[in-house]
Parts: C-alpha cells; sequence; structure tokens
C-alpha cells in the first residue's frame, strides 16, 4: 500500500514533466530539447520568489504559467515557425528542430546560470501527511493533486472543446487537417505554447520537492522523451499510464530490491515495453 | 561517382591523412590537445553517420559504447591489474557484441521511437555499470596511469581515422552501402528488392559500435581517473549527433566538415567569454541552424556549384 | 500440363477480428497473366501482400514452383523471383532514376553489380521507356514515368512472377494502351503476371483467367469472359463502376 | 572575404599581444578552470568560484603580492570545464600555452585534480589540490612532485564518522544498529567500501545498506528502508542534491534517530536556508572551528566582499590554498614554479585554519566531520586540528 501511494505520488511528478513536451512533439512536431530548461526555469522562479518574499510556490506558478505561455508563443513564431516553413518533410523538421532547440537549451543554461548558479533548494508544505497510516510529504502530494488536475483539464480540453479537437486532428495528420478547414500553424503555435506553460508549472511544482540547478535540465527533457514515447507519441493517456507505471516500477524496486537499481529497472522497462509495442503503450500503428 | 572522382578523393584523403599525421610535429600542447578533441569527434562522428547517414536512423547510443571502452579500460588496469593494450583490445569487442545486441533488439523501430529506445538503453547501461561497480567490482576510483602522452593518443585516433574512411570509402561503393540508402528510401522497397535489411543494418550498428568502444578505450589515459557517469554522460551522444548533422551526413566527408569548425568555435567562445560560455555557444548554435540550413556540406557544395559555373 | 508456378492453398489472413482474405486458393501456371478483380477492399492487395511477403498468412501457405514460401520475409521471397510493383507507386527519391533500376538487380533473384549492372540498367530503362532520363531527379518525373520506373525496378530482378498491383491506374487512354502493350511483350517473354486491376478493357486484353474476389473470399474463377458474365460477380458489382 | 577576415584576425592577435607586453610586466596571471555549468557547477558556485573573487580582490586591495620588493597584482584568468574532464583539458592546456599564467588555482572535484594533473605536472604549476579526495594520495603525489593535496583521504573520514558512532554508544546515547546508504558514483561508492568493514570490525550491525543512483527523484524509499530497518544511527555518503532529499525525508518520515549524517553539503548555508533550526545535532562532512576569530574575520570577508555565505567547510579550505599560494610566491620572492613548488614543501604556512604544512606534499591538518549546533556549522572531528566542539546527540527534528 505504501509502496503504491508513493509511486503514484512519483508517477505524478513524472506526469507533470511528459506533459508538456507530449503537446509540443505530438501536435506542434517539434522535439523539443529545450523542454526540460523551461522545467528549470519554473523551478528557478518559484525557488527566487520564495527566498524574496517567501510567497507560496503555488502563486508563483499561476503568475509564471501565463508568461510561459506566451514566452513560448514568441519561441515558436520566431524560431520554430520558420524552420516549420522551410521543412521539406518531416524528417527535414525532425533534424532542424532538434539542433535548433538543443541551441535553445545552451542558451537557457547559460542565462540561468547567470542569475544563479548554485542550488534551487527551499522548504514548502515539508511536512508530513497521512494516508492509511503512512507518513508521506505533503508537497508531494500538492504536486499530485495538480498533476491529477491539469491531466484532467488537458483531457476535458482536447475531447470537449473546438480547439482541442483541432489540436487532436493536428496531432492524427497535419496535412488532413489543414484540408478540412484547421489552421495547422495556429494550432501548432498554441500547443507548443501550451505545452512550455505546463512544463513550467510542472517545473515550479517539483522545486518544492527535489534539489535542482541551472544545469540539471537535460534530464528532466529526458525522462521526458523516455515517458511520452513509452505512452505512445502525442496520446495525453498514454503518458500518464507511462508516467504512472514508471512511478511504480522505480519505487518497487527501490523498496523491494535495491535502490540502486531504480533507473536500470525503468529504463529497463521502457526498452521492454518498446520491443514488444514498438508504437509505444497507446502509439498508433505507424502504416 | 566516376573513377576519376573516387580517385581524387582517395589522393586528397591521403594527403589529409599525411596533413594531420604532422600535426603533432608543429602544435604546442594546447593545440594538441584541440587537436586530439578534433580527432575524436571526427572519428565518433564519421562512425556514427556510416550507419546514421543512409538509413536515417539516429542512434544516441554513442556514449554507451564510448562508455564501455573508457570504463573496461578502467576497471580492467584498476581492478585486475590488466596492461592498457590487452583492455584495448577487449573494449572494442565487448562494444561490438553490446552494438549487436542492441541492433537486434532494435530492428521493429523506427522514427522517433528508434531515437529514444536508443537514448533509454546508454541510459539503462550507464546505471547497471554504476551498480555493479557499487557492489560487486567494488571500491576506489579507477585510475588509468599510463604514458601515453596526448600526442601517442591523437596519433592512434588519427589512424583509427583513417581506418573508418577507408571502411566508410569501401561500404559506399559495396552493395552494403546501396542497400543502406535505400533502406533509408524507403524500408518496404528494400524487402521487396530482397535486401535483408535486419543484417544490413546490424552490421554497420556494430561497426559503429565497435569503432565508439575503441575511441573511449584509446582516449582513457586523457582523464587519468575514470567516473562511469563521466564516460558514460549522454551529453556526447547528443554532440556526436549535432555535429554529424551539422556538417552533414549525405557525404563520407561531412561529419569531419562539421567536428573541426564546431570545435574551435567552441574553442574560441570558451576562450573569450568564459563566464558566459554556455549562452554564446547556445546563440551561435541557432545562428548556425538559422544560416546554414543544409549543413556544412551543404553550403560548400553550393559554392563549389557557383564556381563551377562562373569558370566555365 | 503446363508447369503451375505459384500455388495458393486455404490463405487466410486475419486483422484482429477483421477477415481480409478467407480460406483463398487458385493456381498460377507457367507463362500465365492472371486477374484478380474485385470491389474495393474485398483483399486483393492483401492477396499481394500475402505473395510478397509483406504480410504473414494467418493460415494457409503459398508455393513458388511447389516449395513454400509462406514462412520466408520479402527479401526472401524477392530472391526465390517474385517482384512486386506498389498500390501507390514507391519510387526511392533520393536515388536517381539508374539506380532505382539497379536496386532491383543487386540483391534478389539475380546479382549483379557495378558495370554489368549500369549496362542491363539502360537496357531496362529504355525498354519500360525512360530512356535518356537516368540522371533525372526522381522527384520530377511524371506520375506514368514513376510507374515504369517501379516497373523496370521490379523486372530488374528478372523475376518468374511478377505482381502488379494496379499498376495501370491512373493513366490516360494513350499511356493505358502503352501500358498494357508493354505487359503483353513482357509476358510474351516468358515471365507470369499477376494482375490486380480495375480497368477492365486491360482485363480483358490481357488476362488468361482470373478470380474474383469479394469479402476475402474467391466467388469466382476462370477465363474474364466468363467471370464477368457470372451473375454473382455482377451481383457484388453492382454500384460499382465497370 | 576570407582574406579580409585572416588581416582582421591577424591585427587583432598582434593587437592584443601588445597589450598584454604592455602589462604583463607587474601582473601575476593566475588562472582557474572549473565548472560554470553542468552536475558540478552548483558545488562550484558555492565553494570554489567565490573565494577565488575573494582571495584576489584582497590580495589587490592590499597593493598586490610581493615579489622580491615588487608588488605586484594578481590577474585571474578563468575558464569553464562545463564539468567535462576533456574540456577541462583543453582549457587547462591554453592557461598553460596560450595565457601563459604564472600561477593556477586546483581544480574542483577529484576528477578534474586527477584528469589534468599530467598537464599541470609538465608544466611545473605547483598544483594545490583542495577538493580532492583519494586513497591514492602517496601514490599520485611520488609521480606528480608538484602536486599536493589538503583536504584529507577516504579513510580518515570515514573513521571520524566511526569514531563518533563509537563515542555515542560509549556514552550510551546509541545502541549498535547502523542504517546506511549510499550515492553510486565514485565518492560514495568509495567511502561506503571504505566504511562498511570498519563499521563492523567497531562491533556495530549494519541493519540497512544500500546505495541509490545519481539524480534518483525520489529518495523516500531509502529513508523508509532505513526506517524499517529499526536503526540508532543513519550514515549516509551522499552528495548536494540527494543530501537535501534525504533530510527532507527525513524529517516528513521522523527518522528519529540520536545520529543522523550526510556528507556533502550538509555544511552549505543553503542547508540551512532550507531547513531552519530543525537541522541541529546533524553530522556532516567537513567543519570549520567557528570560535576562531581568523575564520570569523574571514566569514565576514566572505560576505561582504562576494555577498555570499561561505560554506562551514570546503570555502576556508580552498580559500586557504589561495593563501599558501600567495604566501610561498612572496616567500621565494619569484614566479619561478620550481622555486615556489619547493617554497610549499619546505615551510609552514600561517592561514585561518591555522599553521599549515605539508609532508610528502601532503598536509595532515584539516577537519574531517562538523555538525549542526545552534545554527552554526562545528567542527567536532579533525585531523590534527584544534578547536574541535564537542558532540551533540540529535533530539528529533524540531
Amino acid at each position: 500500500m505504501d509502496i503504491i501511494i508513493t509511486g503514484l505520488l512519483l508517477g505524478g511528478t513524472y506526469a507533470l514533466i511528459a506533459f508538456g513536451l507530449n503537446m509540443q512533439y505530438g501536435v506542434a512536431r517539434i522535439m523539443n530539447l529545450a523542454n526540460g530548461e523551461f522545467l528549470v526555469l519554473g523551478a528557478l522562479a518559484a525557488f527566487w520568489i520564495f527566498v524574496a518574499d517567501s510567497i507560496s510556490p503555488i502563486l508563483t506558478m499561476l503568475i509564471v504559467a501565463p508568461l510561459a505561455f506566451f514566452g513560448n508563443w514568441v519561441i515558436y513564431k520566431a524560431l520554430l515557425m520558420p524552420l516549420v516553413r522551410r521543412a521539406k518533410n518531416k524528417g527535414q523538421l525532425e533534424v532542424d528542430s532538434i539542433l535548433a532547440t538543443f541551441g535553445m537549451s545552451f542558451a537557457l543554461v547559460g542565462i540561468m546560470v547567470s542569475i544563479h548558479g548554485e542550488y534551487f533548494t527551499y522548504s514548502y508544505l515539508a511536512e508530513p501527511f497521512e494516508i492509511v497510516g503512512e507518513t508521506f510529504a505533503l508537497n508531494r502530494i500538492v504536486a499530485f493533486c495538480f498533476a491529477v488536475l491539469i491531466g484532467v483539464a488537458l483531457w476535458l480540453w482536447l475531447f470537449f472543446t473546438r480547439p482541442g479537437m483541432a489540436m487532436r486532428a493536428v496531432s492524427v495528420s497535419t496535412e488532413a487537417s489543414g484540408l478540412v478547414g484547421i489552421n495547422v500553424q495556429k494550432m501548432s503555435a498554441l500547443a507548443f505554447a501550451l505545452g512550455g506553460a505546463v512544463t513550467t508549472m510542472g517545473g515550479t511544482l517539483i522545486s518544492t520537492f527535489i534539489t535542482l540547478d541551472a544545469s540539471v535540465g537535460v534530464i528532466f527533457t529526458m525522462k521526458a522523451l523516455i515517458i511520452i514515447i513509452m505512452g505512445g507519441v502525442g496520446d495525453i493517456r498514454g503518458a500518464i499510464v507511462a508516467a504512472l507505471i514508471l512511478g511504480l516500477v522505480e519505487t518497487t524496486v527501490a523498496r523491494l530490491i535495491d535502490p540502486g537499481l531504480t533507473l536500470a529497472a525503468a529504463y529497463a522497462i521502457f526498452v521492454l515495453v518498446l520491443l514488444f509495442r514498438p508504437q509505444g503503450l497507446f502509439g498508433r500503428k505507424p502504416t | 561517382m566516376s573513377h576519376e572522382n573516387e580517385f581524387k578523393s582517395l589522393v586528397w584523403g591521403a594527403v589529409l591523412l599525411l596533413l594531420a599525421a604532422c600535426v603533432p610535429l608543429v602544435a604546442n600542447g594546447y593545440w594538441m590537445s584541440i587537436a586530439l578533441t578534433i580527432a575524436m569527434f571526427t572519428v565518433l562522428a564519421t562512425s556514427w553517420s556510416l550507419f546514421s547517414g543512409p538509413t536515417h536512423y539516429i542512434s544516441l547510443a554513442t556514449a554507451a559504447f564510448f562508455g564501455v571502452g573508457g570504463y573496461l579500460v578502467g576497471t580492467g588496469m584498476s581492478d585486475y591489474n590488466m596492461d592498457f593494450w590487452t583492455m584495448v583490445a577487449i573494449a572494442p569487442v565487448v562494444g561490438a557484441v553490446l552494438a549487436f545486441l542492441i541492433g537486434i533488439a532494435t530492428l521493429r523501430l523506427s522514427g522517433v521511437y528508434f531515437v529514444i529506445f536508443t537514448l533509454g538503453l546508454a541510459e539503462m547501461i550507464r546505471t547497471m555499470v554504476s551498480w555493479i561497480q557499487n557492489n560487486f567490482t567494488g571500491s576506489r576510483g579507477l585510475y588509468v596511469l599510463t604514458d601515453l602522452t596526448e600526442a601517442d593518443i591523437y596519433i592512434y585516433l588519427v589512424i583509427l581515422a583513417a581506418v573508418v574512411y577507408l571502411a566508410g570509402w569501401w561500404i559506399n561503393r559495396s552493395r552494403l552501402g546501396f542497400a543502406l540508402r535505400i533502406i533509408g528510401n524507403d524500408e518496404t522497397v528494400a524487402r521487396h528488392v530482397g535486401i535483408n535489411t535486419a543484417t544490413s543494418k546490424v552490421i554497420l550498428f556494430t561497426f559503429s559500435g565497435f569503432v565508439a568502444a575503441l575511441v573511449g578505450a584509446l582516449i582513457a589515459p586523457r582523464y587519468t581517473y575514470i567516473e562511469p557517469n563521466g564516460v558514460f554522460s549522454p551529453e556526447l551522444s547528443f554532440i556526436v549527433v549535432i555535429m554529424a548533422l551539422l556538417g552533414g551526413t549525405g557525404r563520407l566527408w561531412g561529419p569531419i566538415v562539421g567536428v573541426i569548425p564546431f570545435a574551435l568555435l567552441q574553442e574560441y567562445i570558451n576562450a573569450n567569454y568564459s563566464s558566459y560560455s554556455t549562452l554564446v555557444m547556445g546563440i551561435a548554435f541557432l545562428v548556425i541552424v538559422y544560416f546554414l540550413p543544409r549543413g556544412v556540406v551543404g553550403r560548400i557544395e553550393q559554392l563549389l556549384a557557383k564556381r563551377g559555373r562562373s569558370t566555365w | 500440363m503446363v508447369a503451375t508456378v505459384l500455388s495458393v492453398a486455404n490463405a487466410t489472413k486475419r486483422f484482429g477480428g477483421l477477415v481480409a482474405v478467407n480460406n483463398l486458393s487458385f493456381e498460377v501456371h507457367q507463362n500465365e497473366v492472371m486477374g484478380i478483380i474485385g470491389p474495393n477492399g474485398s483483399g486483393k492487395t492483401t492477396m499481394m501482400n500475402l505473395i510478397s511477403g509483406a504480410l504473414r498468412l494467418s493460415e494457409g501457405s503459398v508455393s513458388l514452383d511447389g516449395r513454400f514460401i509462406s514462412t520466408l520475409k520479402a527479401d526472401q521471397i524477392n530472391q526465390r523471383g517474385i517482384a512486386r510493383t506498389f498500390q501507390l507507386v514507391r519510387v526511392l527519391p533520393g536515388l536517381s532514376v539508374a539506380e532505382n533500376c539497379i536496386a532491383g538487380m543487386v540483391f534478389g533473384h539475380r546479382r549483379l553489380w557495378g558495370d554489368q549492372a549500369r549496362y542491363e540498367a539502360g537496357k531496362l530503362l529504355s525498354r519500360v521507356g525512360l530512356s535518356g532520363k537516368e540522371t533525372v531527379p526522381v522527384g520530377s518525373l511524371t506520375y506514368i514515368d514513376q510507374k515504369r520506373l517501379e516497373l523496370a525496378r521490379a523486372l530488374a530482378s528478372s523475376p518468374k512472377l511478377l505482381l502488379l498491383d494496379e499498376w495501370l491506374a491512373g493513366l490516360n487512354p494513350t499511356e493505358l494502351q502503352e501500358g498494357i502493350d508493354l505487359i503483353r511483350s513482357l509476358r510474351e517473354e516468358g515471365i507470369t503476371i499477376i494482375l490486380v486491376e480495375h480497368v477492365m478493357d486491360a482485363i480483358r486484353s490481357l488476362c488468361d483467367r482470373c478470380i474474383v474476389m469479394a469479402a476475402g473470399a474467391k466467388i469466382a474463377e476462370g477465363s474474364p469472359g466468363e467471370v464477368l458474365a457470372d451473375p454473382e460477380v455482377v451481383k457484388v458489382y453492382i454500384g460499382e463502376d465497370i | 572575404m576570407l582574406k579580409r577576415l585572416f588581416k582582421a584576425a591577424a591585427i587583432a592577435t598582434s593587437a592584443s599581444f601588445l597589450a598584454v607586453a604592455a602589462q604583463a610586466a607587474d601582473v601575476i596571471k593566475i588562472g582557474q578552470v572549473a565548472p560554470k555549468s553542468g552536475p558540478l557547477a552548483g558545488g562550484a558556485a558555492v565553494t570554489q568560484w567565490p573565494n577565488v573573487e575573494l582571495w584576489s580582490k584582497q590580495v589587490n586591495a592590499a597593493g598586490g603580492l610581493n615579489v622580491g620588493g615588487k608588488k605586484m597584482m594578481v590577474e585571474i584568468i578563468e575558464y569553464d570545464d562545463k564539468t567535462n574532464p576533456g574540456e577541462h583539458i583543453k582549457a587547462a592546456q591554453r592557461l598553460a600555452e596560450v595565457d601563459k599564467v604564472d600561477f593556477i588555482i586546483a581544480p574542483y572535484g577529484t576528477g578534474f585534480n586527477l584528469a589534468a594533473a599530467p598537464i599541470y605536472a609538465k608544466y611545473n604549476y605547483p598544483h594545490i589540490g583542495v577538493s580532492a579526495i583519494s586513497d591514492k594520495m602517496p601514490e599520485l603525489t611520488a609521480r606528480y612532485d608538484n602536486l599536493f593535496f589538503t583536504l584529507g583521504n577516504t579513510t580518515s573520514f570515514t573513521d571520524s564518522v566511526i569514531d563518533i558512532l563509537k563515542d555515542m554508544r560509549d556514552a550510551g546515547t546509541i545502541g549498535n544498529r547502523v542504517a546506511m546508504g549510499n550515492v553510486a558514483d565514485a565518492f560514495g561508492i568509495e567511502l561506503a567500501e571504505a566504511a562498511r568493514p570498519k563499521i563492523k570490525e567497531a562491533g556495530f550491525d549494519i541493519v540497512y545498506d544500500k546505495s541509490y543512483p545519481l539524480g534518483t527523484p525520489d529518495l523516500s524509499p531509502i529513508i523508509k528502508g532505513a526506517k524499517d530497518s529499526n536503526p540508532d544511527a543513519f550514515v549516509a555518503w551522499s552528495y548536494p542534491p540527494d543530501t537535501f532529499g534525504l533530510t527532507e525525508q527525513a524529517i516528513i518520515q521522523d527518522l528519529n534517530v540520536k545520529m543522523y549524517y550526510t556528507a556533502v553539503a550538509t555544511c552549505f548555508p543553503a542547508f540551512k536556508g532550507k531547513f531552519g533550526s530543525k537541522i541541529e545535532g546533524v553530522f556532516g562532512a567537513g567543519g570549520v572551528n567557528q570560535e576562531s576569530s581568523k575564520i570569523q574575520e574571514y566569514f565576514k570577508a566572505h560576505k561582504e566582499i562576494t555577498g555570499k555565505e561561505a560554506d562551514g567547510w570546503a570555502s576556508a579550505n580552498t580559500y586557504v590554498s589561495m593563501q599558501i599560494l600567495g604566501q610561498a610566491i612572496e616567500g621565494a620572492g619569484t614566479l619561478d614554479r620550481k622555486t615556489v613548488t619547493q617554497y610549499i614543501k619546505d615551510n609552514t604556512f600561517d592561514t585561518i585554519m591555522g599553521p599549515i604544512s605539508f609532508e610528502n606534499q601532503i598536509s595532515n591538518k584539516y577537519w574531517t566531520v562538523g555538525q549542526w549546533q545552534d545554527g552554526k556549522f562545528r567542527g567536532v572531528k579533525s585531523s590534527q586540528m584544534d578547536g574541535a566542539a564537542p558532540i551533540v546527540a540529535k533530539d528529533g527534528w524540531n
């Protein structure tokens, strides 16, 4: 029981890491290697504001999210749109966006290092919280609740609103959705911006319980990539299920076998899933 | 390519090789270490693109093979008192076997699934090695103390580069190279014209794993002290991909024209903007991506084409 | 008695719950042109994919010259002498026209390389009407030329059995006549051909025999004239433009 | 186009050579390569860079170093090694060959000190390795005659922790049950490996003993596992991010042990900043003598000049290495590196940590364990240091 709850909490954290990139890659077709840096940026904002003015990271998150949305929208319009336009095919866009976002991640690390080179660490809601007689960290529970909230909101939005529907269409096929009158570029920009905002929110939440520093973003990018590929590109259920599986596997291995093998086990699960389902858990079979 | 052209490119290659071999005679320690870095990435990026160039399968597993090479030399010399050269002989074989297994495991994957799979696998190997070191081989840091200088290592790498180039040149002319190009264009068609796609891919992937492990083993003495998290750093895989893409993978000499300017640029930035090197590097990178859309090779070919027209 | 080249016995292919090909059996004889016709979705292309090895049979077997090939992979089947074209034309965009053609003769049923391959490619390309276009970028070829190129690639392996999947679809009347003549000349050279086609003129003028498929099963077999007069065939084709 | 570029470059280079020549006369150039980005940058930002800034500013404010009667200012040339050994080696070569620095400040991190040692040896730079802990020191100093170590070796760090365990057991504060964890990275593995047999030898039972990978996002399984084993003492050979993570979980899970030890970064100001008064009684690697007036002065200057708090261990050690270098240059009265190296070997230096000298290029004066007491990180165990504070038992997380 204890293992399940701890695992779910960790899975929630992973979901927060992966939601944003899932939208950016699934809909806007941008393999954003700077995704982790946006997460760290959210954490840096939370840390900075908390240390300076003791303002709750939850509040910070509400300020940071629209800023990140806007920032990512500008990045998409100014930097990525030219790449989308000049790309002759999907492969070309993939290569170009890898190169461009890799450059962005360097630039962002550089900026953050010059702002605060040390570790970002502070205590927020680091209090025990009891569920069925076991103790858990309150900040992790809060983050989990937000992960659920964000996941549900995204799902509702994708499935029950017109822009959400359009976005799902784009994620299935850019060509076909263009033919049925969807403004693909606008949708892509929106998805990219939304993804960036969600990632940054994830960062502020995660900073309440994980110690970060300016250079650590790439670790989160890798984790997010693993999760969305395991779940199936562009599928929000896939990302959630994959995140929860990783959380449960890591916690189970850590508690019952050896904490030294947690990451190895997580990657092993990932590798196994792809061996048996090369398109990810919820991915569509390539035709 | 006509025979005359092939001959020409071989001669050019030989001249460049001779020039490269002369670097230690003129370079001081600083330029030597830059040359060594360039040689290392040239070998890694070229052997990487022998597989990934024609097939468009982007592998992020370079660090796994490189790390296996470095780690085996470290643990062999530190924990088992083996001779450096013995380990250099063992390491690439282990790397090749590993690559062979990964190659077989990834046969059903394509596109981004392949990319991230190789990354995940490399990370799994990294954490496994850490855990094994922690629990079994155990102990102290791994020291690689040899009498090799940077110039020695450089020469070995240049020789290795020459071997990789020859292999690449041979593969490009062979049925195997042709098969890979067809696979890169359309794997279904490849199968229907009688290509055993699995074998072709695995052969090349194994070769690149062999080379990367050998590089990791040869370069180990330069670092003196081997940490698994250092030699298995996923950053290396990314850099190799970036350098190769930057040069252009369509030509055998593509990666090297990516590696050299990139390494020099990086050096220039580190030397002149040390406090902001990461930031400046990122911006420089963006400039390259936006203004050199088809890689350095594309640019060179464009210039050659222009010159060709004007002299006619 | 004419030799049997291909023999399909009780072929069945299921995709999940859907039965795309249902217990289908037929034979193709030496130097014969056989047509497979039927409404859209009746399983014709799936049957082609089962023969060429693109898909694996759920049940039944396929044999070439009396030897089972249904457990082999596409590349091995090609090496035994079956070549094909695709319903949606698939040329190799990154290769030159000549290389596209050579691709067919290097790895498969015959294994040429170097000068000999180049020479053969030149011959084949002029045969299908592409002479002089060896170095043209593949992307700039017209649709019919792409189809010609694909045929040249399939012929390059000098196959025993050629599978043409709607190779004549989308051609204008002149091109169609050229295409029909080309296929006929292939047959005169001794190649055995299976043709999936909607163009009934071509079926009538080219095929010795036809099988008609509906919902994955064979509903008729015989000469084109016979099967097209079959009431059941007419029934499944109602609403279809013949 | 290309020609023009070359010309411009040539002019620029010759101009900069002239500029260097003009001012080279009365400046000592000192090089420093350490991480500003990558995994070790967070640590270097606490202990390495601020001290480089502090020391150089202080020296220059005092008019420079007195080299044979001539006052010379110091100029620091710094490069980012991106926590990448290959980058570090290149940058070190650049310092020696291109910048032609007179001296160097040692790199940050064990691996980097060792990776760069052959280069600094080749150019005869005295190399005072502060942030390097290794058990191969005698072998390394025999190999590199310019290499010095000041921070101690693995064995002394583990021995001191075991001493504390024994002291507390003798006092009846704790029993025999020890839970242990370590980060699966070179440093953590080395310490755990050294400690394991000795803890057992001292008659303790290791009731929990697990490693975790670097970068583990959730450390609660370690703390829960340790807690389930019902230990009297908890010892973790940890790195900065996990030192924070373990302690946070220990507080939340209320891992109530009388002896709680985490290794690196326990002494960081950010540790106190994060946990406040809850960490009273926590042990960690390192320590300083908080009562020493020289140390207090140093802390004050550190805060004033760099705007940051010094940590309770490596900051002072790092500063001391620069003090030694400065005093050796003045004492030798020359910029000749071999002479200065010899001077370091032969003399005793008056530093903020008291007099320091080297025996076979290794200093045996350093703190090994400190403890948070009244909001200050005080040294409690050391090798030959004065002013150790008495140990107190941890009394819950309040």
